[in-house]
């Protein structure tokens, strides 16, 4: 981390960049926030640790902007939508000094809160280098978790270890790949009809409407969302009850399939625990399925799905009932 | 529905094909190797069954003596397949009326030494339910 | 709020007589936005349109709700008549409560029902109408005619008659098509060479049509009056500016006049060389090199035909070009071929030299033909004696057996056939088995009456079953007369088969380039059955000859004409009114990320870097703009834009939203 | 390579030769016909009404099991042919059929028409070629001028039985000519010999065989062969006959390979 | 049937959108040449099936729609060139969302239909009213939200 945060005071020092963005502890230690860092006091507070998930990428829409380049921090995930956010020309390139910094696998404090581990004073062995337990300091004494059982479920289906857009890369990043990346989704297509919805019906009626995952989407960056605008009639409605969760999570998952990296950001953020992944990652396995294989943010260059076309492509009648 | 219009119903589902269909083209009448034996000619099947003249249908010779070649079923134009509508007949006859073209009686008489198995379960099918 | 006024239209009793007109008129009227609403008997009608232009006046109106027949008929008219009491032409929507109400519908208060439902929709949709103004565009003054047989060269000649520049595209060598290769024509035993070539040469020598042989067309792009098409003029490996036709390279070959390849145009009857033209009178008279059969491309080997031609025109180095040419029309005539036969062994077609198809009777009757016009068997070279017609075959089927239509001419030639085989050849004796002798048109049945009275032709009604070659190499056409109630074994020495009749197999590729729409058979489909005969749905695109659907000489000729004339009423204009049903991008919403771009077919959006002042922040922003005049209004951009920026004029997200709770609700 | 073989009745008895000279010409081409267990007559003809299914149950059980087997099934008979492969189809593409077929036969999973029914014919041209076949002959049938005669079962219905052009087929030709002789093609060789009407009307078949050795003879063919046990019976009832005979199409292939006196 | 007897059958509500080109042109052929399918019905007039946002579909189920179809030009046919391709894959993904989500896959299609296709049209129409109504009402789409 000290390394990390040499290397931007330097680029800040000699002129390259401006500013940096990356995290800042927060009132917990498992909690830290994206943060823009100028000044060397500012740096004081920067961390980079295991709790450091979010994908900084789609800061760099409103850093791209500002005058002078940004450095930005990204986990070889992020690097994809940052590839994606390039296609899509909402950031530029020329405008980021883009760290590859290193991860091994994010924590999730869910996993230790479901293990009973409350009342956290402080945690160890959530360094980026470390390779050992994470040791809890809480009211009620000590408790460990191995790092593994402690991360995010996105981090065992990782896109690999490599970032696929950098300036330069600090540390060394592991691999934490060691789930199928669709088994969720393919546990969910072999249920009955009836248990589907039952299912989605119960998960989506956890939604607060609180938009959390739109606002952390780096592929939901329209300057205006269209349940905000009334080109559809479908202004946002959450303070009456008519709300159509169904109708916002499809439409939100239809607008970012084929750009949508699996970043994960959108269930990682939401306040009531919605797989909202599911969604997206169903679109990935179908695109997957139709039309060969396809990773957004991978390639710059490449057509997104729902923009291309084949001759003999599947036709609709045939994309349902598949599994009968 | 009218009466008549059940019938040809009934007749379609038991052939699988649809008298209507037929442009009196003559096609299969041209084609069979039964002609000379047949008072009620392939072509006029589909106009019998449409006018609803079962009766003389089904007691025609005819009926029973269609070959089942196929020929007028793999040349017809209109896809009527003429001999299905005479097999649908002899199915008429066996099912409503339990009468048989041949009875069991009558075998032993007819029986050659050298007769091969196969003519003898066809025959039965083809002219018995 | 709009003040709309709502037309109800009893089409005589197409709508009366399943809609409850007067009760749709009471159910509509309070509305929103609704201040007045009638019916009429025609609403199209002259005085139909008089109540609407008064209702416009006398109550302000500001949008109307036509519910009558498809917008298809006469959403134009309806328009027009908006227009004409000063009110835009786009305030104007139609409620199809005839094509997709009462003629499909029997109980009248369901179709009521659902007609007042279409209306309510139609009316929401014009409370968010906006007037829309058309655009203009230019013309190409210059038309494109795809194939150079009758119906092509016929077209050609009118359009350059009339002042206007046209091209030619034929795949073949040389112009002519299928004509060319017939021998005397009906019901007036013209011979059709004698009145073809007159025109083919006219078509070479005309100021104002340029030939493409042995072209196709390869690219289309543009829209009505502004098409980009790239032709790609195949190697002909002759000079065409040295060639004199003089036929040397033909006769003088390796192979001398004999050739070894099947003469297309002799449908296989003869052969001929690598180097040929199709036929003595052929336009251009310049030969082609068949280089897939061609000894010298084949094996580098040869050049005899370079060494012997005069004028050095033989250019084995030429290679294919691609020139790009502007159009304001384009014209499709491709024309038509039988029907492989393949499917058709009772015929024993492919088994049985003597049994031929009309088309290759044609080329034994003809003077100019393999056999030098003696009418002979292709097995023994005798003289037939008995020739048996058999009608029908591959027409009339139905689906996977062939062709579920009649192919039209297919009765009229034949009789045209036997007539000219009593005349030359009287103690041959003919036999024509038919299912049904169709001769509407003038003097038609006059002409079959003809091959019965005076030639004593045998026609007799029933579908061969088999065609049987014999031992002796005669045949035996195994057939039933149905009318006498017999099966008859009719020996005979040739039989000649009446093939279906198909739309060239090419004219697909060509439907797709020009997205002109085809039917099921691939025959082009025409604007409208009755009323636009000759249009293809594709403004700009029309439709001439074979290629729209069986006919024979005259008919292909007068619709030929027909198509010229379109072309030029569209080639007269020097500007076309632009359908200002165009996308359009909301800049405060365009995120600038390029998605509609990649789904647009006209590429018809660009990016731009503009000021906005979006509430306030002033910035940059790229954001995309659409070219109106290339913009077809497909509306692609809009469901690909997930923001909502990019809206489509005239069929907005909320004008449909809107339609889609007008019906639900 | 292995298949389900389904003989058939008439060929365990009166076409005894039909099936012992194919069992030895499949050795000598080297596949294997395994007999299915059990099976039971095809009826012989395709049931009457479309809408039966008794009747196509024992077709259903021998193509079930081939299935299971995961062979393809093999028959000789133009009778079991056509039957097969119909039933076969009814299977695959007719639900009605399916469905009360698989209610009443309760298999472990239910036939859908997986199993692939080949005639002994379609093995030798599409598995192992013509070709290959030709290579194999140590008895060449050279001089021998030879008539095919294709009867009506095993081309028709043409879509379903997907065997050769029913009205120009060429796999009877092609086979002669792999074993070195001279097919000679007649019209007659696809038209009906009467069939099963011999039973009742034996001169109306008459008639017909007549009327196809004339054919066949007057364009030169010194002997038939046939696939069928009912053309068989049929044509040897003519008194032709004599002067031309009548072979199962196996006969003259176990001739060819060389295998006669093994079989 | 008397009028009673038909209050009682279920009647689903069908939206049809129909590129004006092919589709809505076949739409009018059936109905010039008398080719009748059920009332329930309604055709949407839109360009273009490429024109069909997502967006329509769910709002029509929201508003009380039982089944929803979208026709177009025959691939290869569309009369601007290439609009059904990405309806073709816009839908096939959607529609296997819905399926996801455990909403009957009866409920939604896409059928190509050229302006030549009358009888297909009408054909198709009487059939997937047919499968609608085998389905009953759309309760599981009725209601976007997912409160109870």
């Amino acid at each position: 981390m000290q390394e990390l945060i040499n290397r931007l005071k330097e680029l800040i020092a000699d002129g390259t960049v401006v500013r940096a963005i990356g995290w800042k502890k927060g009132d917990m230690p498992y909690n830290p926030e994206p943060a823009y860092f100028e000044k060397p006091e500012d740096f004081d507070d920067f961390v980079y640790d295991g709790f450091c998930g979010a994908n900084l990428s789609k800061m760099m829409i409103e850093a791209s902007k500002l005058e002078g380049k940004t450095a930005v921090c990204l986990k070889p995930c992020d690097t994809y939508s940052f590839n994606q956010l390039i296609r899509e020309h909402r950031v530029v390139r020329e405008n980021a000094y883009i760290i590859g910094v290193a991860c091994r696998g994010k924590l999730d404090i869910e996993k230790a809160r479901k293990e009973g581990i409350k009342g956290i004073k402080s945690v160890t062995g959530i360094d980026i280098e470390g390779d050992g337990e994470v040791v809890f300091d809480t009211i009620y004494g000590e408790k460990k978790m191995a790092y593994s059982d402690l991360m995010l479920d996105r981090c065992h289906v990782c896109k690999g270890k490599d970032h696929v857009i950098f300036d330069e890369v600090i540390g060394e990043s592991k691999d934490t790949d060691d789930a199928d990346r669709f088994e969720e989704v393919r546990k969910i297509e072999k249920m009955t009809p009836e248990e589907r919805f039952a299912f989605f019906k119960s998960e989506l009626s956890k939604c607060i409407r609180c938009n959390a995952c739109r606002n952390v989407c780096p592929a939901c960056s329209c300057r205006k969302c269209v349940f905000d605008g009334t080109k559809f009639d479908s202004q946002q409605k959450a303070n009456v009850d008519s709300f159509e969760e169904k109708m916002f999570h499809i439409i939100r998952a239809f607008h970012v399939a084929g750009r949508c990296t699996d970043c994960g950001e959108c269930s990682r953020v939401c306040p009531e625990g919605i797989p909202l992944h599911l969604f997206n990652r169903k679109f990935i396995k179908d695109i997957d399925d139709f039309y060969g294989e396809f990773q957004a943010g991978k390639d710059p260059e490449a057509q997104s799905p729902l923009t291309d076309f084949t001759f003999d492509d599947l036709e609709p009648k045939d994309a349902v009932g598949r599994g009968e | 529905m009218t009466e008549l219009e059940k019938n040809i119903e009934i007749i379609k589902e038991i052939s699988g094909s649809d008298p209507y269909k037929c442009m009196r083209c003559g096609k299969c009448t041209a084609s069979c190797p039964a002609y000379s034996e047949m008072d009620i000619k392939p072509h006029q099947f589909a106009s019998y069954i449409i006018r609803g003249d079962l009766e003389e249908l089904i007691d025609s010779k005819a009926a029973w003596k269609c070959l089942s070649c196929f020929a007028c079923i793999e040349r017809c134009p209109r896809d009527v397949q003429p001999g299905k509508l005479v097999d649908a007949t002899r199915q008429i006859v066996a099912r409503q009326r339990g009468g048989d073209y041949l009875q069991p009686e009558e075998v032993p008489e007819l029986l050659a030494e050298d007769l091969p198995q196969q003519l003898l379960v066809s025959a039965f099918r083809r002219y018995r339910r | 709020m709009q003040k709309i006024g709502v037309f109800v239209c009893h089409c005589g009793t197409n709508i009366a007589a399943t809609v409850d007109v007067k009760k749709v008129v009471e159910l509509v009227r309070y509305e929103p936005g609704v201040v007045f609403a009638d019916d009429y008997m025609y609403m199209c009608s002259e005085a139909g349109q008089e109540k609407i232009i008064e209702a416009i006046k006398e109550y302000g109106l500001t949008g109307l709700v036509i519910c009558s027949c498809s917008p298809r008929m006469h959403e134009k008219t309806f328009r027009a008549c908006a227009e004409k009491a000063g009110l835009n032409p786009y305030m104007v929507e139609v409620a199809n409560i005839r094509e997709q109400c009462s003629w499909i519908h029997k109980d009248k208060e369901e179709a009521t029902k659902k007609a007042v439902i279409l209306a309510r929709a139609a009316i929401a949709k014009v409370n968010l109408n906006t007037p829309l103004q058309e655009g203009e565009s230019p013309v190409t003054k210059r038309a494109l005619v795809i194939g150079g047989g009758i119906a092509g060269i016929q077209t050609a000649l009118d359009i350059a008659d009339a002042g206007y520049e046209v091209d030619i595209v034929e795949k073949e060598p040389s112009i002519g098509g299928r004509m060319s290769q017939f021998d005397k024509t009906f019901p007036t035993l013209d011979c059709a060479s004698c009145i073809l070539t007159p025109k083919m040469v006219e078509v070479n020598q005309h100021p104002n049509i340029t030939l493409y042989t042995y072209s196709e067309v390869e690219k289309v792009s543009g829209y009505v009056g502004n098409f980009d098409v790239d032709i790609r003029k195949k190697a002909r490996s002759v000079d065409f500016g040295k060639c004199t036709g003089c036929g040397e390279c033909q006769t003088k070959g390796p192979l001398g006049k004999i050739g070894n390849i099947p003469s297309e145009f002799d449908r296989g009857l003869k052969n001929r060389p690598a180097i040929y033209m199709p036929f003595a009178q052929a336009v251009p008279a310049v030969p082609v090199i068949d280089r897939e059969n061609c000894t010298y491309f084949k094996t580098g080997k040869c050049g005899v035909c370079a060494k012997i031609c005069p004028s050095k025109a033989v250019d084995y180095e030429q290679q294919d070009e691609i020139v790009t040419v502007k159009y304001g029309a384009i014209v499709v005539a491709t024309g038509f071929d039988i029907i492989n036969l393949d499917k058709y062994g009772e015929y024993a077609y492919n088994e049985c030299p003597d049994v031929i198809t009309s088309i290759e009777l044609e080329r034994l009757m003809n003077a100019a033909g393999p056999t030098g016009g003696h009418l002979e068997r292709m097995s023994d070279h005798k003289a037939p004696k008995e020739i048996v017609f058999i009608q029908c075959v591959g027409s009339r089927c139905d689906d996977d057996k062939g062709k579920p239509y009649c192919s039209k001419v297919c009765c009229m030639y034949t009789a045209k056939h036997a007539m000219l085989i009593k005349d030359h050849w009287p103690d041959t004796n003919i036999t024509v088995f038919y299912i049904d002798v169709r001769t509407p048109g003038k003097n038609f049945d006059e002409f079959y009456r003809r091959a019965v009275e005076q030639y004593h032709v045998n026609y007799i009604k029933g579908q061969v079953g088999k065609v049987k070659p014999q031992p002796d190499g005669s045949i035996i056409v195994q057939a039933a007369d149905l009318l006498d109630g017999k099966q008859i074994n009719k020996k005979c020495d040739m039989v000649v088969l009446a093939a279906a009749i198909e739309p060239n197999p090419g004219v697909r590729k060509i439907a797709t380039m020009l997205t002109a729409s085809i039917d099921n058979n691939n025959f082009l489909t025409e604007a409208h059955a009755k009323l636009r005969p000759v249009e293809s749905p594709t403004a700009g695109i029309f439709l001439s000859g074979m290629a729209q659907g069986p006919k024979d000489i005259p008919e292909t000729v007068s619709q030929a004409g027909a198509a010229a004339v379109k072309v030029v009423g569209l080639l007269a204009k020097d500007k076309l009114k632009t359908n200002p049903c165009t996308a359009q991008c909301d800049t405060l919403l365009c995120n600038g990320c390029s998605t509609c771009a990649n789904v647009c077919p006209y590429g018809a959006i660009t990016y731009e870097d503009v000021q906005v002042n979006d509430h306030g922040l002033r910035e940059t922003r790229r954001v995309a703009q659409v070219n109106v005049a290339l913009c077809q209004g497909c509306g692609a951009c809009t469901s690909a834009c997930p923001s909502g920026a990019m809206d489509l004029q005239g069929f907005s997200n909320r004008q449909i939203t809107t339609e889609v709770d007008a019906i639900c609700r | 390579m292995k298949y389900s073989y389904y003989p058939g009745c008439t060929l365990k008895n009166k076409a005894q030769d039909l099936d012992k000279y194919a069992r030895a010409s499949a050795v000598a081409l080297g596949f294997e016909l395994e007999e299915i267990p059990e099976w039971q007559c095809c009826g012989g003809v395709y049931p009457l009404g479309s809408d039966e299914i008794a009747t196509k149950l024992s077709s259903v059980r021998a193509l079930n099991y081939a299935k299971e087997q995961g062979q393809d099934l093999i028959t000789l008979c133009s009778a079991c042919h056509h039957v097969l492969k119909r039933v076969n189809d009814d299977m695959k593409n007719v639900e009605d059929i399916k469905n009360r077929a698989n209610n009443y036969c309760e298999f472990d999973e239910p036939y859908q028409g997986e199993t692939k029914v080949l005639h002994f014919l379609e093995v030798i041209r599409d598995v192992i070629g013509f070709e290959e076949l030709s290579k194999k002959v140590v008895n060449p049938l050279e001089g021998r001028k030879i008539g095919a005669y294709y009867g009506c079962l095993t081309l028709r219905p043409g879509k379903i039985l997907d065997f050769d052009d029913p009205e120009n087929p060429k796999i009877m030709e092609d086979f002669i000519r792999a074993l070195g002789g001279e097919p000679v093609v007649y019209s007659m060789r696809n038209e009906c010999c009467g069939g099963y009407t011999a039973l009742k009307d034996p001169d109306f078949t008459k008639q017909r065989t007549e009327q196809i050795f004339d054919d066949s003879t007057g364009f030169g063919a010194d002997c038939l062969i046939t696939a069928c046990p009912l053309c068989m019976y049929n044509l040897n009832k003519s008194e032709a006959k004599s002067k031309v005979p009548v072979y199962y199409f196996t006969e003259l292939l176990a001739e060819a390979l060389g295998v006669m006196e093994g079989a | 049937m008397s009028m009673n007897e038909e209050k009682k059958e279920f009647r689903p509500l069908i939206v049809a959108f129909c590129c004006n080109w092919c589709s809505y042109a076949g739409a009018d052929l059936a109905g010039s040449s008398r080719l009748s399918y059920p009332a329930d019905v309604k055709i949407i007039r839109v360009p273009c099936s490429g024109r069909v946002n997502p967006m329509f579909i769910l709002r029509a189920f929201e508003r009380g729609a039982d089944g929803v179809i979208i026709c177009g030009c025959h691939p290869g046919d569309c009369h601007y060139s290439t609009g059904n391709y990405y309806a073709r894959r816009r839908m096939a993904l959607l529609f296997s969302m819905l399926e996801y989500m455990g909403i009957e896959n009866g409920r939604t299609r896409v059928e190509w239909c050229s302006a030549a296709e009358g009888a297909k049209f009408s054909k198709t129409m009487n059939e997937f009213c047919e499968k609608v109504k085998s389905l009953g009402e759309n309760v599981r789409l009725g209601d976007l939200r997912c409160k109870n």
